[in-house]
């Protein structure tokens, strides 16, 4: 399955594109989410650790299940306020 | 109530808002945009947000303070894109019956809206640079 | 800056003048009057005090959080007369550089406040009766 | 000495006047002045007990000097705020 993930902050600046996309097999987690986005987009790397990853409007774990079709995002620790 | 907003934010009109009869304690928070970070100057911050989970985020946080404490009303605004010296980033503001429980209920959301609510800083340092504010990332 | 005042309070006015580029954090209580009490139901207030030495307790409260924490601006106005429910009796702001510091500041100077400042209301219940509240004094 | 005792809040309803003037000897205590006040008005006695004095615009205690010609203030508990 194709998924978009959306980048906020410095994760946006170091890929360059306020998307990333990857080509993942069903039942993929989050942490293969990450691997992948890591081999895409090589610039992201250093940044892998800390990358929060949303999924919907929820935090999700490096176990979670990408779903097709739902809304990804990835993005470092939060600074508002 | 939450809100984003590009606009400057009316605290008065917030406050306003959450003002009651029913309350005898207001705790307004502003956060404000500091000009010095230890020795670093700051000459504006851009703040943007992921605005569908940062408007889900607030929606629960005001939620979770209402479960916890006998709320009488409660609203938080963040401010995106660019602001400068001394603008406000965001207001939180809570009535209650008594004071202590305006306090902690107060202190909670901004507590937590800094910790899970998808929003980020950018300095605009003196020296023409610009950053990422990540906590607990390497710059 | 301390103030005792027979007018309704300006909070905006009080909070523009703490707020500075020097100061991340901006926090603003207000007292309001509330109408339930328990069982019993107010109908108004009547705020009494001795101000001569109110003034100076409030600037003794004034001084000492300044000593406590790094205060970019403070200030304390509580009204006197006769109050209606949901008005303002009392504005609290206080700025520092950091929101803890303006949270516990603006905590201990509302907190002390209603300890030693020479201030007292008198409840107007929607019975009729008028009653001094005295804390540990029996009615 | 004469000492003018300003009355506050229920003080000076119990009282019925903003003042009571006693005499007390030179040298005379906080705790004295209280028993003075109680004896010249009979009224504020249920009070005394939780009766504070202010000396100028500063809490005195019960063994605390009253001068001739300082402010003298007396009250119960605040309940400002």
């Amino acid at each position: 399955m194709k998924v978009v993930v959306q980048l906020f902050a410095r994760a946006r600046e170091l890929a360059g594109s306020q998307t990333v996309t990857v080509d993942l097999p069903e039942g993929s987690s989050v942490a293969d989410l990450k691997q992948s986005m890591g081999e895409k987009s090589p610039d992201l790397r250093p940044l892998l650790p800390q990358l929060l990853v949303a999924i919907g409007t929820d935090y999700a774990t490096d176990d979670a299940q990408i779903r097709e079709g739902t809304d990804v995002a990835c993005f470092p620790p939060v600074s508002g306020g | 109530m939450v809100e984003l907003t590009h606009e400057p934010i009316d605290y008065t009109a917030l406050t306003e808002r959450v003002r009651s009869t029913q309350a005898g304690a207001v705790v307004l928070f502003l956060g404000t945009v500091r000009e010095m970070t230890g020795d670093q100057q700051t000459l504006a911050l851009d703040y943007d947000a992921y605005p569908e989970m940062a408007t889900s985020k607030m929606e629960e946080l005001h939620a979770e303070a209402c479960e916890r404490w006998p709320i009488t009303e409660a609203g938080i605004i963040h401010r995106l894109g660019h602001l400068e010296l001394g603008d406000i980033s965001v207001a939180v503001a809570v009535s209650c019956p008594h004071r202590v429980q305006a306090f902690e209920a107060g202190r909670f959301l901004i507590d937590r809206l800094k910790e899970v609510v998808p929003i980020w800083k950018q300095e605009n340092w003196a020296d023409g640079s610009t950053e990422w504010v990540h906590p607990g990332v390497e710059s």
